[in-house]
């Protein structure tokens, strides 16, 4: 094949491979919302605290999988607190305080992080292999791999749960009418805050496998909270596995873009393409439309 | 009501003071990123200086004119942002009893920020911000008396550098690859100018830029590859630089990479890990206990700060260093008013014998057509260094005599 | 069983339920029958925790139950079937039916086994359902959303029903297969608090009815000779 | 209990005394306080009050999350830097400014108001994101990360000093400030809040929502502009990178902490954002703060322990995060390094304990101390007029069906409303009333079927033209104005005329004495009458009334007997749903029944009283053929 198609390809999996991280991230907004429509603006943030808390737990010689096991325990309590602290509160009062107080929260998570674990980014040690795989001239590493696997495993496994557990099914109840899910016996809190514990090891779980590629540092979290949210919105915010396709399509169109326009313009067609798919599109493309009832 | 009265006092005081303290101290600011992506660099730079002027004041302070003097450190951190470094820079030309400022990191910062300094002529040595604007924006002013002084070995310099050697190593064909600050931008121009200077014996194959926070460089490392570039030149900083290492070894790209004195920070190194050895890049000062003058430095930096590896060595020693100038400069000056400072500055009279070198006279009068007189550092005063199995060593063991060196000029 | 003191509730501005009180016995029908607004729903509310009264009490079994959440109450076996349906559109059939039984299934183990007994009864009682069982509950029509909805309370085994408008919005002949579906479930001895703005239908169904106009009651007694009272046609055509 | 001192005072006049000994005092500031560094900080917190006062037009009154002030401020910044560079004069460079920002701000306000919450959020930040972009890649023009240098222009031969410059900034806040208060508390501000709290009802009443928005928009892009064409001149050197999150973020903080929807709030924000950051490099000061913020937060705890409550998380949170903060500041060996946690937990407080930010908490302080004189009421006017050209066809519905799910909602009806008809519309729960009327309205897209309101076709789902067109209707859950008072929510929705005009609306509702209450403090059926006035006051040719007695009272339903019978006086054919049967019978000529969805029954409330289909759907099923009766219970009739 030719060089330069082979350069384009070697992009545009590149691109697609960190786009399954940005629909990894992307998941953990989806999963707040669908439960109680608000997102955590900090979500980056819970993805770089995970990363870190897997980076000492395998530092203190723990296994990389129970390092992972535990990352996710901590994000799930981390992402219960911020629901307990800054979202339950600003919703009941009906206004758009929880989006301030989620980037609060995260604000004061990158602090923290700052100051316990340090301002410098490091790498996280994984297991796999170090040298690249090769499919027909295309390079692919370990690091990357995993991070498409971790997204699509752990999306999977919570999808399943969603469906095959009470607990799940009780959550999409929720999000459907909270109202009827209380006649139901269902406690709306209690299943609102189980989603954004889900939602919060899930970030963690991001942490750990994003990690590896970008390396960890306080900072990571900006630029992938922004991505994620992209990805989350265009997709739908209630869309399940769209993300994958929109997250995928987004990591790749910028790859390509970087590659073809310019690397300083890498971001720009797929934000272009941002604001005309939302504007034809309001409730993202593969989202459900909303009906307004008077 | 009164105790509602006091308190706006207390704040009213506390905030808008110019009124100066005890007078038997030298106020001398530290400005310079303290958080943020260039933290490193900043707070280095800020712990060597402070590792100084903390040996001073426990040997008594500085003697002006007969009188000890301890020094009194004002920190500010301006986040590397412009604006908030103009802030910085209002708020300390106006405190009125600063005698002198160290510090910056940003390029950015030292040109939005410095104008303040030189109208109230307060004496201000830049280290480490190394791009070539800094100075040159004076030179292009003709401002015909400057209290600004760069105690960093800048990009001019640096871009000579990695040129020479790309040649010395034999390469016809290099990429250039630069992050999308100022500081990248401006490494990039000096070095498409020290390659026409040089002869022009170096094509330049492609030029691509990177912005801060980018870890996926394949895109760029490709189109280097693609179009045969036998040798990297690269101005960054630390996190990024270490994605640029990583994608070479993804991409199976084995070419070295030759960039500025930023290839030493330990974000690129710890980062990079395996994939960063070889780096090349100008050192004035290597973290190495081996030499014996840099010893007793790293030493105290390790024990005052509790760590193993300095996060800038290059920071900290210029910061270390830049502080025992000054305090010279102060002792000469005999006195602590800015525009005496600027002149025992340009023209020190002892040789201080700092953690880089032997300084002597290093600065001299402002001559707006010549940024070198107010440049201490000098291509023979700076090696190349080279990344190794987790360490900066020298590129060219025989080059240790410069970083031992007695005197420099 | 259960026991209304006195009921006061609203959403905004003026009370819809004006000071109501209404007793049902263990094992009853009692309808509670008026034009559409006249404050049937928003009793059916306040009394399972839906809307906090805003004065008046509700015992259930000897127990005051006032202002405790829905999800409560529910689990005590007070349970609502809500006016307007309210099945869980984009989940299926079956799953919506688990969801009646939630407080008694193990929210992470295994729960299929748990509800199959009740699961089967439901069928039985409602084939249809059984026939969509995998399909999503949004796209059933009007009459198998009703009966999804009353299977779903079902399954929760409650002790004492409240149907909400079971009728409402659904054709004629859908309407009579809902209401025959009560009416067994009550000849099984289910309690039954049934508020419908047929009156004749909930009159036939009933034991004992209230009639009930700008959220008072203005007559009550046994159904049969609310039927053949003149003032009843006044209360659901006027 | 205390009321309050009255001083005889209007508020606006207090408030415009206020605002006028501020900016005197800002003026004479630099006499006093002396230097640089502070009059950096006036500046810099006179060109962010313009900002923000801008932003807040999007924020606050547009209750919509702006992510693009930042980058329209470094767009207008270019633009002047740029224009400077030309050769352009001081005033010439702060014009550039403005349409640099201006155009832009537009171009995005077009698609992106469309959207809301999180989607309108992200298409803002892709903007921002964008813009910085383009900033950073154009270097032949902007020098992208080198940075633009200028030198500041001479105003009219007059070369500015810092404190000149300051000066003119102060001029340029004072003028943003109150153009932006005349504009908002305009017929185009009102119509702004009006449809932040509810879209539907604006465009149900042809307010128009979306050229609102623009505009609002627009205008916040203009003062972005502005204040960044200051921006440039202030310090003549401009990075793309300073117009990014991180100022974003701060700017949004800054508007809500200050107080949104309020100039004052905006002010006060931008005192924050300015002085913020240089605060916090004073350990000292810093700490005095924090500990003054944490003696304010203890207030609330302390009145619910002394009122033996529990205090509520609300009043708990700020506390215990200004207790945190005071810890750090007076322990954490490096305050500096702790900073930007510090200022979170500071954040934290205020959001939680401040929900109406800094100015609403003042100004609630204020309206406890003091008591002010309302404005006298403007005269009544107007009233009925003839409501423009009477059409003999108001309302031709021809086969109109809509499904939700798997539910026929609406099931092909056919239905006509002449000239001077009130045409009832009942049925059971359920039956599609509601939904028939949101067809007609325009608020649902009909599946099949046509709509013809006055012999126009509206766009099928837009409530806006059906309105054009001439439908006006009230809602079943009612769609106040919240943050309006009764006369403004009339002034908002009339074409044309003036307050003594609404004043004339509101007597016909008999509610012209509450013509200065806000519509959240009135009760559930003034607010059932306030609506039908809003729906006249645009000079509807076919009225929708969804329920208008439900819940009322019953002198309030003979009330409303009485209206509906004088606007079909007046000229207006009206369609009515209502449950009271009374009402009905009493109001209409003629009576449609829906039930299932289908249209049963149409005639005079006689002939539909006794018409079988009705009496079955009203009574429930049929006697023939039930279960019910075949397990012999008793029989009715």
């Amino acid at each position: 094949m030719d060089a330069k198609y082979i350069a384009l390809a070697q992009m545009a999996v590149g691109g697609g491979l960190m786009g399954m991280a940005y629909a990894l991230v992307a998941y953990g907004f989806q999963l707040t919302y669908a439960a109680g429509k608000a997102v955590n603006f900090g979500q980056g943030e819970l993805v770089m605290l995970g990363a870190f808390t897997g980076i000492s737990l395998a530092g203190s010689g723990l296994p990389y999988g129970v390092s992972v096991l535990g990352a996710m325990v901590a994000g799930a309590a981390l992402g219960w607190f911020v629901e307990r602290v800054a979202v339950r509160l600003a919703l009941k009062q009906h206004n758009e305080g929880w989006i301030l107080l989620t980037i609060i929260v995260g604000l004061f998570a990158l602090s923290f992080v700052e100051n316990i674990w340090g301002r410098d980014d490091r790498p996280f040690p994984v297991p796999w292999p170090a040298a690249p795989l090769d499919f027909y001239g295309i390079s692919v590493t370990w690091p990357e791999l995993a991070i498409a696997m971790g997204a699509l495993g752990i999306m999977i496994f919570v999808e399943l749960a969603k469906r095959y557990t009470m607990a799940g099914i009780a959550v999409q109840a929720v999000s459907a009418d909270p109202e009827a899910a209380e006649l139901c016996g269902v406690r709306s809190s209690s299943a609102i805050s189980l989603s954004w514990a889900v939602s919060g090891a899930a970030a963690a779980f991001a942490g750990t496998v994003i990690g590896p590629v970008t390396t960890v540092g306080p900072t990571m979290a900006a630029a992938l909270t922004l991505k994620a949210f992209s990805v989350a919105v265009v997709a739908g915010l209630d869309s399940g596995f769209g993300l994958v396709i929109a997250g995928i399509a987004l990591g790749a169109a910028e790859n390509l873009s970087g590659y073809v326009l310019g690397s300083g313009w890498r971001e720009a067609p797929g934000l272009l393409l941002l604001i005309l798919a939302l504007a034809l599109r309001p409730q993202g493309i593969f989202g459900k439309k909303i009906i307004r009832k008077v | 009501m009164k105790a509602s009265r006091s308190i706006l006092a207390v704040l009213l005081a506390t905030s808008f003071s110019t009124v100066a303290m005890a007078a038997d101290v030298v106020k001398i600011a530290i400005t310079g990123p303290f958080s943020g992506g260039s933290a490193p660099m900043g707070v280095s730079m800020r712990d060597g200086a402070k590792l100084a002027i903390s040996q001073i004041n426990q040997n008594g302070g500085i003697n002006v004119a007969g009188r000890k003097m301890k020094i009194e450190l004002i920190e500010r951190d301006d986040e590397g942002k412009n604006d908030r470094g103009a802030l910085v820079a209002q708020e300390i030309s106006s405190m009125g009893d600063i005698s002198a400022v160290i510090g910056t990191v940003n390029t950015g910062v030292a040109v939005m920020g410095d104008k303040y300094y030189v109208e109230k002529g307060i004496v201000k040595i830049i280290t480490p911000a190394a791009g070539s604007a800094s100075m040159t924006q004076w030179s292009k002013a003709g401002v015909k008396d400057l209290p600004i002084f760069r105690f960093a070995s800048h990009d001019g310099i640096q871009a000579q550098m990695v040129v020479e050697k790309a040649l010395k190593l034999g390469f016809t064909n290099v990429a250039i690859l630069h992050d999308a600050t100022n500081y990248g931008v401006s490494g990039r121009d000096d070095l498409i100018e020290q390659i026409s200077r040089q002869g022009g014996k170096l094509k330049v194959v492609s030029v691509e830029k990177f912005a801060i926070g980018d870890k996926d460089m394949t895109g760029q490392l490709i189109k280097a590859k693609s179009a045969g570039a036998q040798a990297i030149l690269i101005w960054g900083i630390g996190p990024e630089l270490a994605a640029v290492a990583s994608g070479k070894e993804k991409l199976g790209f084995k070419v070295p990479m030759i960039g500025g004195w930023t290839l030493s920070m330990s974000n690129f190194i710890d980062t990079a890990g395996a994939s960063g050895n070889g780096a090349l890049m100008p050192q004035t000062f290597i973290e190495d206990e081996s030499i014996a003058r840099a010893k007793p430095f790293i030493q105290a930096y390790h024990k005052a700060y509790a760590v193993s590896r300095i996060p800038s060595p290059v920071s900290a020693a210029q910061g270390y260093d830049a502080a025992l100038l000054l305090a010279e400069a102060i002792h000469e000056a005999g006195s602590t008013t800015p525009s005496k400072i600027k002149l025992s500055l340009e023209n020190l009279k002892v040789t201080v014998k700092g953690a880089i070198a032997d300084w002597k006279k290093p600065w001299s009068k402002w001559n707006p057509s010549n940024v070198e007189t107010h440049e201490a550092f000098r291509r023979a005063t700076t090696v190349m260094g080279k990344v190794q199995n987790g360490r900066v060593v020298l590129a060219n063991p025989s080059e240790k005599f410069v970083l031992e060196g007695t005197a420099v000029k | 069983m259960l026991n209304v003191e006195n009921l006061r509730a609203g959403y905004s501005g003026d009370d819809a339920v004006r000071g109501i009180s209404i007793k049902v016995a263990e094992g009853s029908c009692v309808a509670l029958v008026g034009a559409n607004g006249a404050g049937k729903s928003t009793l059916a509310k306040a009394l399972c925790g839906l809307l906090i009264p805003r004065a008046g009490r509700v015992f259930f079994d000897g127990k005051e139950i006032t202002g405790l959440p829905a999800s409560e109450v529910a689990r005590r076996g007070l349970c609502l079937c809500p006016e307007g349906r309210r099945v869980f559109g984009p989940l299926t059939v079956e799953e919506n039916l688990f969801l009646g039984a939630y407080p008694r299934l193990p929210s992470f183990g295994p729960f299929r086994r748990a509800a199959s007994g009740d699961l089967q009864r439901i069928y039985g009682m409602f084939p249809r359902l059984g026939e969509r069982r995998l399909q999503q509950a949004g796209s059933l029509s009007g009459g198998e959303q009703q009966m999804l909805a009353i299977g779903r309370v079902l399954m929760a085994r409650p002790r004492f029903m409240v149907l909400d408008e079971p009728s409402m919005g659904l054709a004629p002949v859908v309407v009579k297969e809902v209401f025959e579906a009560i009416r067994s479930l009550h000849a099984s001895g289910m309690t039954i608090l049934l508020s419908e703005q047929f009156a004749r239908i909930a009159l036939a169904l009933s034991d004992r009815a209230y009639i009930i106009e700008r959220g008072s009651v203005v007559l009550e007694g046994a159904s049969k000779d609310l039927a053949e009272n003149p003032a009843v046609m006044a209360a659901y055509l006027g | 209990m205390f009321t309050g001192v009255d001083l005889g005072l209007k508020e606006n006049t207090a408030e415009r005394i206020v605002r006028i000994v501020l900016f005197i005092g800002l003026g004479a500031l630099p006499a006093f306080w002396q230097g640089q560094y502070a009059l950096g900080l006036l500046t810099l917190m006179a060109v962010y009050g313009v900002l923000l006062i801008g932003l807040d037009a999007t924020v606050g009154y547009l209750g919509q999350v702006n992510l693009a002030q930042a980058a329209l401020f470094g767009l207008g910044a270019y633009g002047t830097a740029l224009a400077v560079q030309a050769g352009a004069s001081f005033p010439l460079a702060l014009i550039a400014g403005v349409i640099a920002a201006l155009l832009p701000g537009a171009a995005l306000a077009l698609p992106a108001l469309r959207l809301e919450g999180p989607q309108f959020a992200l298409s803002t930040l892709s903007f921002a994101t964008l813009s910085v972009i383009v900033l950073n890649e154009s270097e032949s023009i902007t020098h992208g990360a080198l940075g633009l240098s200028i030198v500041r222009p001479s105003l009219f031969t007059v070369a500015l000093d810092a404190r000149g410059f300051y000066w003119l900034c102060l001029v340029v806040l004072f003028m943003s400030w109150w153009v932006s208060q005349l504009l908002l508390k305009s017929r185009f501000g009102l119509s702004i809040e009006a449809l932040r709290d509810s879209p539907t009802a604006t465009d149900a009443l042809g307010i128009g929502t979306l050229r609102h928005k623009v505009l609002a928009f627009a205008w916040g892009s203009a003062l972005a502009g502005l204040a960044g064409a200051l921006h440039a001149l202030n310090f003549g050197y401009l990075q793309p990178a300073a117009f990014g999150y991180d100022l974003m973020v701060m700017l949004l903080l800054g508007v809500v902490f200050g107080g949104r929807r309020s100039q004052w709030g905006a002010f006060a924000g931008a005192a924050v954002v300015a002085m913020l950051p240089n605060l916090l490099s004073n350990r000292t000061l810093f700490s005095t703060l924090v500990s003054f913020g944490c003696i304010l937060t203890l207030f609330p705890i302390f009145r619910s322990l002394i009122s033996r409550k529990v205090p509520a998380f609300k009043e708990a949170a700020p506390a215990v995060a200004m207790a945190a903060a005071l810890i750090l500041s007076l322990f954490a060996n490096n305050v500096e390094e702790w900073r930007k946690g510090i200022f979170a937990l500071f954040l934290f407080a205020a959001v939680v304990g401040l929900p109406d930010g800094l100015a609403g908490a003042v100004v609630s302080a204020l309206h406890k101390l003091i008591r002010f004189t309302p404005d006298p009421l403007p005269p009544v006017s107007g009233g009925f007029r003839p409501a423009g050209i009477s059409v003999s066809e108001p309302l031709h519905v021809l086969k109109l069906s809509k499904s939700f799910g798997g539910v026929r909602a609406v099931d092909n009806v056919t239905l006509d409303i002449g000239q001077d008809e009130i045409l009832g519309l009942i049925g059971p729960n359920g039956s599609g009333k509601t939904t028939f009327i949101n067809l007609v309205s325009g608020l649902y897209a009909p599946d099949s079927g046509t709509i013809e309101i006055a012999g126009t076709r509206p766009l099928p789902g837009s409530l806006m033209s059906a309105s054009s067109a001439g439908a006006a209707r009230t809602f079943q859950n009612l769609q106040p104005f919240s943050g309006l008072t009764a006369l403004e929510s009339i002034l908002v929705c009339q074409h044309d005329g003036g307050k003594s005009e609404a004043m004339g609306w509101l007597r016909v509702v008999a509610l012209e004495e509450k013509a200065r209450q806000r519509c959240s403090e009135m009760s559930y059926g003034d607010l059932r009458f306030l609506e039908i006035a809003r729906a006249l006051a645009t000079r509807p040719r076919l009225l929708m009334l969804d329920e208008p007695a439900a819940g009322m009272s019953k002198p309030d339903i003979a009330r409303l007997v009485d209206l509906v019978v004088s606007i079909k006086r007046a000229g207006v054919p009206i369609l009515l749903i209502e449950h009271h049967q009374d009402v009905v019978a009493e109001l209409c000529d003629r009576v449609a029944v829906m039930d299932g969805g289908r249209l049963i029954a149409l005639g005079t409330s006689d002939q539909v009283r006794h018409n079988p289909k009705v009496i079955e759907a009203y009574l429930g099923a049929d006697d023939d053929h039930t279960s019910v009766q075949s397990k012999s219970e008793p029989q009715l009739c």
